[in-house]
């Protein structure tokens, strides 16, 4: 019976991480429908920027959470004015110049901080394990599941209960009218770029302690992130959180039945299957046409 | 010149240029004979091939195919099979088989195998095999009126999808460290070593046949509706034309010339690798398309040829920051040169005869639209 | 049997009947209008022939045949044409070319693959190039053309498409008076040779080329006849004079 | 989109005439192969600084630059320099092929030393045996692989496994799981387990292989829980190594009733990871950083002065270094001979060196290193304390697990 248990856990688990780095880009791409390749990159500077602080200032990992979300909200910031802002009505184009930009910072970090895997710690209290039905589930992997649904019900409140949301959703409907309303919208897109990637980076900066942190570990997050995002509807939070759900518990599950490799394989598949037959997404209402 | 005469010489100046790229490309052996620096155009053109493909059916169908690697790699691997029969097996010694066979305690060679013993076979194979998989991934996707991103999401999927099966499935392909140790091609007495003039030839001699065929076919009337198609699906249907046949068609005609790209890649390298079909490169070639200028097969190709180079000597030369400015370059192309270099020239053309007319820049913003006003997150 | 049969026909969007139970049908080389308030449902009314909008319920018989659910290129190739609201052409392309794209007579892969046809322009399209008077603007995009040419090659698309039955939806919105003019000109000489169905707010243009007008109201036939009968029917000023005046038609 | 039909003809020609004139050394003919020219040696350095593999490659380029500065600051070999060719085949099979190709063909270099991965070395395998140059491999291998033109410096699977597995079992007990990346290394690496495990009587309770760069164990941590094995064989490589440490300890597993035993954990995925998530591990390995002998003390020292005294030394950076000194005896050797990558491996077989790892001779037969295995530790320090050392050097058996079959002098006997 524990073992069902855990691997329940583990689904949970992995759902939450998917679900905490697909969270930026369905507010980037859900908003803005701006495809953001780079994503992955502003996942790795986060983590990057916990392992700086932490080993230049041996800062603790909670604080450095806040301090890296803001490092990364202004690097999407600056990313957002000098290029994607050239770009919103090119959609397809965005995807090629994130990735130019995904290319560069890759290298610019490994020629900064080098090529080698960098180690960030977990913090104390959090690296042990606690015993729930008899399993030892990882408590930092609870930490992450607990600061998944805060950072939720975070972005959910600000997109509709603050006022920068209620702007934001008026620009995205539609961007030209809004403006005529007196929105800045240019700014209210930046801030949402900006936004987007700081949750990104915090995921970045979670995640550090449990997976490697190397120049490249971004190109791996953000495919995955993709799919969460266009299989849950593009704009629809609850889409993400229930898709992120799906593919990671069919992942741990696939895994723990078969193998890893073809776990991945079955949820690319089926990741294929869904978006052809409800591409607008699992929570997107049919639009009129 | 009046406007008519001048749109009236433009299929003529094209057809022109292609022909003028083509002979520059054949004649480059003539005067270069550096075996290893005939290798290398030999590949970047074969890259150039697989661009040009991309341009097809992303520039005139508006289908941005993100899983260009799966066409790619099932043309290398085709002919890589082929190959490798050929090759007597040094390190493993039963007679035939090949290593990685061996290695995974495979006691006879698959039936799936057999065939490739002929040549004849494998080229076909490496050409069909992707066409048939357009065909059906193409009616799957089309026939649901999928358009888009979401083609482009669908592609990436089913491009990691094969990549993993291709690793996995280590005793028939060789998994992660690919078919090695090839052969050269022989057809009737000619053998192709990839550091030869014979195999430039026949590298650039595909190049230019594609690129002519593609010509032709951008320039039929299919050509002219899938422009109309990439321009507004709905009203081409309501003229009678069945536009999830024709974006197949176009996908299937773009992964026939990938496979055959893919086919020349894997020779000239003397080995076919799951890298063949990597995100990382099928998102390169969207890039090489898109800076060559994705409108033209021409443009596309030359996009390629010329990023591919400028790699291949900056990693030589900048060690460490040929990266950056790769990105830097990729950047700045498409945003200030949507329709890449090639429509550089044109601009120049245009202020040289006669003042720059403003050309709206509608035409992209009506380029397969993403559904980009969905419902704001709730 | 009419030519164009439509019984029951209805749509709902989210509960909201657009069109509520139509029943219309149509001879062959007939002129038939359709009148109505915004809302009423007449270009639903073509988006469900036409097969741009699945119908919830009803049927729709062309020529006897059910085209109910088949998707719009079939319908197309059945002989049905659709001119938009909003003028839709291809405005990458040049007129030349969204006229050889609209010269549909085989639309399959097979038989428009050809090598090196190069686009000749035959006598039928040169014949509606006169008539629309684009001839001189053969080779500049459609991006570039005015509101007026956009309508005008539309117009001209549909003729060389040469469907059986046209649907027309405002052709001569944003036209001169000269312009609506000949348009109503061109349309009298295509009676007879072909079906069409006109939405149309401009009364004097409806009544320079009507034969029988159908008004509706919420999705529903309201009435039917000569444009004198339906002038006079109380149901129609009720609908339309009752909501405050004639500026509503 | 604006079509680019127009003027084309301006562009190609345009193109056309910039791609000739652009590259100068179009004209020059092929310049006769002259190895050692002019007072030079040309070698080529073939690691990866970009991409997935970097982590480690780039501590096997820095040993092997070292190694070349060290023999040129002693006045280079009989008089001539050592000049390396660096190229960065950025952890892409294709790019290893490539610029294989161009240090073979346009550098005309006498040996190339490089890459780590096995998909690497068999990329690069047909260039060096077509074109009769000879290429230094320092990394662990499957091994089954008898090739004339490359020097093995690394261990096979007997040389890492015949002490190991036995000690495991006696230690922990019979009962193993494998885990494993998906790729040849880690199979070939279990296809000698399982005949070790089936002569000692033991168990395999699983066999798993994850796709390479994996970050996500929780499901294989489960089957762990379930099939309760005495001690986790790992062959997984890569940065995937130290997600599998972080989770395990996160799940609280302990190292002393379930180790994971591995051959390729070293010292810097231990400094990756953090010593506290590696404590209490074994590897297998040749050689370890803590290793006390008077020639491993010199290289560290030296290591750690030119790389900073955070960096580390480990069993593939090592053996990428005592290589170049290998090369270097055996151009010696040549003296005043015709310095050819075939007469370098000749000169080579047989040859002796002391190396941090202790005294290493090369197998004249099949071109591999006979070596000192050792069992170690890892600690919370992030060094490793060498519990078991073998008695003398091991003799490389690349064909071990293949009875009847062996790697001689004219290639594979008894296929």
């Amino acid at each position: 019976m524990d073992i069902f248990f855990g691997q329940l856990f583990t689904g949970l688990s992995i759902a939450s991480i998917l679900l905490l780095v697909a969270l930026g880009l369905a507010i980037i791409y859900g908003a803005m429908g701006v495809i953001n390749l780079a994503h992955g990159e502003f996942v790795m500077l986060g983590a990057y920027g916990t392992w700086f602080l932490q080993s230049q200032f041996g800062l603790p990992l909670i604080p450095c959470l806040l301090l890296v979300f803001f490092m990364v909200a202004a690097a999407g910031w600056v990313v957002e004015s000098t290029v994607v802002r050239f770009l919103y009505h090119r959609p397809l184009d965005t995807i090629l110049a994130t990735w130019g930009i995904g290319i560069m910072l890759q290298q610019a970090v490994r020629l900064s901080a080098g090529a080698e895997l960098r180690y960030v710690q977990t913090p104390e209290f959090l690296s042990g394990s606690i015993d729930i039905a008899g399993v030892g589930i990882p408590s930092y992997r609870l930490f992450i599941l607990a600061l998944t649904a805060a950072l939720l019900a975070l972005t959910w409140f600000v997109i509709q209960r603050t006022e920068f949301g209620m702007k934001l959703r008026a620009v995205t409907q539609n961007r030209e009218m809004a403006s005529c309303y007196g929105i800045n919208s240019a700014r209210i897109y930046s801030l949402t770029f900006a936004f987007g990637s700081g949750l990104a980076g915090l995921a970045g900066a979670l995640v550090a302690p449990i997976k490697s942190v190397a120049p490249d570990m971004g190109t791996n997050f953000v495919v995955d992130a993709f799919m969460v995002v266009v299989v849950g509807g593009v704009g629809s939070l609850i889409g993400t959180v229930v898709s992120s759900g799906l593919l990671g518990s069919g992942t741990a599950g696939i895994a723990f039945l078969l193998n890893d490799t073809l776990a991945k394989a079955l949820v690319f598949l089926a990741v294929v299957v869904l978006v052809r037959f409800r591409p607008q997404g699992l929570f997107v209402d049919q639009r009129r046409r | 010149m009046s406007k008519s005469t001048l749109s009236r010489s433009k299929p003529y100046a094209q057809l022109a240029a292609y022909l003028l790229f083509c002979a520059v490309i054949l004649a480059v052996p003539s005067f270069v004979t550096d075996a290893f620096l005939l290798n290398k155009f030999a590949r970047y053109l074969a890259l150039g091939l697989a661009a040009a493909a991309l341009a097809l059916s992303w520039g005139y169908a508006g289908i941005l195919n993100l899983g260009q690697g799966v066409s790619f790699g099932i043309g290398a691997y085709a002919i890589a099979m082929h190959l490798k029969l050929k090759t007597s097996p040094v390190h493993t010694g039963s007679a035939g088989l090949p290593d990685f066979m061996v290695w995974n305690n495979l006691d006879h060679l698959p039936w799936f195998w057999q065939p490739f013993h002929s040549s004849l076979f494998a080229v076909a194979a490496g050409i069909l095999a992707p066409v048939v998989v357009a065909l059906l991934l193409g009616s799957f996707m089309f026939r649901a009126r999928i358009a888009g991103v979401y083609v482009a999401i669908i592609t990436l999927a089913m491009l990691a999808v094969v990549n993993l099966l291709f690793i996995d499935q280590q005793a028939y392909t060789g998994g992660f460290n690919g078919i090695t140790d090839l052969a050269w091609l022989e057809a009737g007495s000619v053998t192709f070593d990839p550091y030869s003039p014979a195999f430039y030839y026949l590298s650039a001699g595909a190049l230019s046949l594609c690129l002519l065929l593609g010509l032709a076919f951008t320039r039929s009337k299919a050509g002219l509706i899938l422009q109309a198609i990439r321009n507004d699906a709905d009203r081409v249907r309501f003229f009678g034309y069945d536009v999830a046949a024709y974006q197949s068609l176009a996908f299937a005609v773009s992964a026939g010339m990938a496979g055959l790209a893919g086919m020349l890649y894997a020779m000239v390298l003397e080995f076919a690798s799951p890298t063949f079909m990597g995100v990382p490169l099928s998102l390169s070639m969207v890039i090489w398309a898109a800076v060559g200028g994705r409108g033209s097969l021409l443009g596309a190709a030359i996009g390629a040829i010329l990023v591919n180079f400028m790699q291949g000597s900056l990693s030589e030369s900048f060690l460490d920051t040929w990266q950056l400015i790769l990105g830097g370059m990729f950047i700045l192309v498409v945003v200030f040169l949507p329709n890449g270099l090639s429509s550089l020239i044109g601009i120049l053309a245009d202020r040289l005869t006669r003042p720059a007319r403003q050309t709206p820049d509608t035409a992209l913003a009506a380029l397969s639209e993403a559904p980009r006003a969905g419902r704001t997150p709730s | 049997m009419a030519y164009l049969e439509l019984h029951g026909l209805e749509v709902s969007f989210d509960g909201f009947k657009a069109v509520n139970g139509l029943d219309l049908a149509v001879e062959r080389g007939e002129l038939r209008c359709l009148l109505g308030a915004n809302g009423a449902g007449k270009s639903t009314t073509l988006d469900l022939i036409c097969g741009r909008t699945q119908p919830t319920g009803g049927r729709i018989l062309l020529d006897g045949q059910d085209i109910t659910s088949a998707p719009e290129y079939r319908r197309a190739r059945h002989g049905v044409g659709r001119k938009f609201q909003v003028p839709s052409v291809f405005r990458e392309l040049t007129v030349r070319e969204n006229l050889e794209v609209a010269h549909s007579r085989h639309p399959g892969p097979a038989r428009t693959i050809r090598l090196f046809p190069g686009i000749r322009l035959d006598r039928r399209i040169a014949e509606v190039l006169e008539i629309v008077e684009l001839a001189d603007e053969l080779d500049t995009r459609a991006a570039f053309l005015s509101h007026g040419q956009t309508q005008w090659l539309e117009i001209a698309m549909l003729l060389v498409q040469d469907s059986a039955l046209i649907l027309m939806d405002e052709p001569t919105a944003g036209m001169t008076i000269q312009e609506t003019g000949k348009t109503s000109r061109i349309f009298q000489r295509l009676r007879g040779r072909h079906t069409l169905i006109v939405v149309e707010h401009d009364m004097g243009f409806v009544r320079e080329i009507a034969e029988t007008i159908t008004v509706l109201h919420q999705g529903k036939r309201l009435s039917e006849g000569s444009i004198r009968q339906v002038e006079e029917d109380p149901k129609v000023r009720e609908a339309y004079l009752g909501s405050g005046g004639i500026s509503h038609a | 989109m604006t079509f680019t039909r127009r003027n084309f003809l301006k562009s190609t020609a345009v193109a056309g005439v910039a791609g000739s004139v652009g590259f100068p050394h179009i004209w020059i003919k092929d310049s006769g192969a002259a190895w050692a020219a002019n007072g030079e040696i040309k070698v080529g350095v073939l690691f990866s600084l970009t991409g997935t593999t970097a982590v480690v490659e780039k501590s096997m380029h820095n040993a092997t630059m070292m190694a070349i500065d060290e023999i040129n600051a002693a006045g280079g070999i009989n008089g001539m320099k050592l000049t390396a060719i660096v190229e960065d085949p950025a952890s892409d099979p294709a790019t290893f092929a490539d610029k294989s190709n161009k240090l073979v063909l346009n550098d005309k270099c006498v040996s190339v030393f490089g890459s780590y991965t096995s998909a690497s070395r068999k990329a690069v395998l047909p260039v060096f045996e077509k074109r009769k140059n000879l290429y230094w491999y320092p990394t662990l291998y499957e091994g089954r692989e008898c090739s004339k033109n490359v020097m093995y410096t690394g261990a096979v699977p007997n040389q890492q496994q015949k002490e190991f597995i036995p000690w495991l079992v006696k230690t922990f007990g019979k009962k193993f799981y494998l885990i494993g990346s998906n790729y040849i290394y880690p199979k070939e690496e279990n296809n000698v387990c399982k005949i070790l495990l089936k002569e000692l009587g033991g168990e395999v309770v699983g066999e798993e292989y994850v796709p390479l760069g994996h970050s996500e164990f929780g499901s294989v941590l489960n089957k762990f829980r379930e099939t309760k094995p005495d001690v986790i064989f790992s062959t997984v490589v890569g940065d995937s190594v130290i997600a599998l440490h972080k989770q395990y300890k996160a799940a609280g597993f302990s190292p002393d009733k379930m180790p994971m035993a591995s051959l390729t954990t070293s010292e810097v995925e231990i400094a990756a990871m953090g010593g506290e998530y590696a404590a209490g591990h074994f590897t297998s390995a040749p050689y370890f950083m803590g290793h006390q002998s008077k020639e491993n003390e010199v290289f560290v020292e030296n290591y750690r002065k030119r790389f900073g005294k955070e960096s580390v030394t480990h069993f593939v950076s090592e053996a990428a270094y005592f290589q170049m000194h290998l090369f270097r005896k055996a151009v010696e050797k040549i003296g005043k001979g015709d310095i050819t990558p075939i007469a370098v491996r000749d000169a080579t077989a047989g040859l002796e060196i002391m190396a941090p790892q202790g005294k290493v001779k090369v197998d004249g037969d099949n071109l591999h290193c006979y070596l000192w295995p050792k069992i170690g530790q890892a600690q919370a320090d992030g060094q490793f304390k060498v519990i078991q050392q073998s008695s003398d050097w091991v003799k490389p058996e690349p064909y071990w697990a293949y009875p009847g079959q062996s790697c001689t002098k004219d290639g594979l006997k008894g296929a």
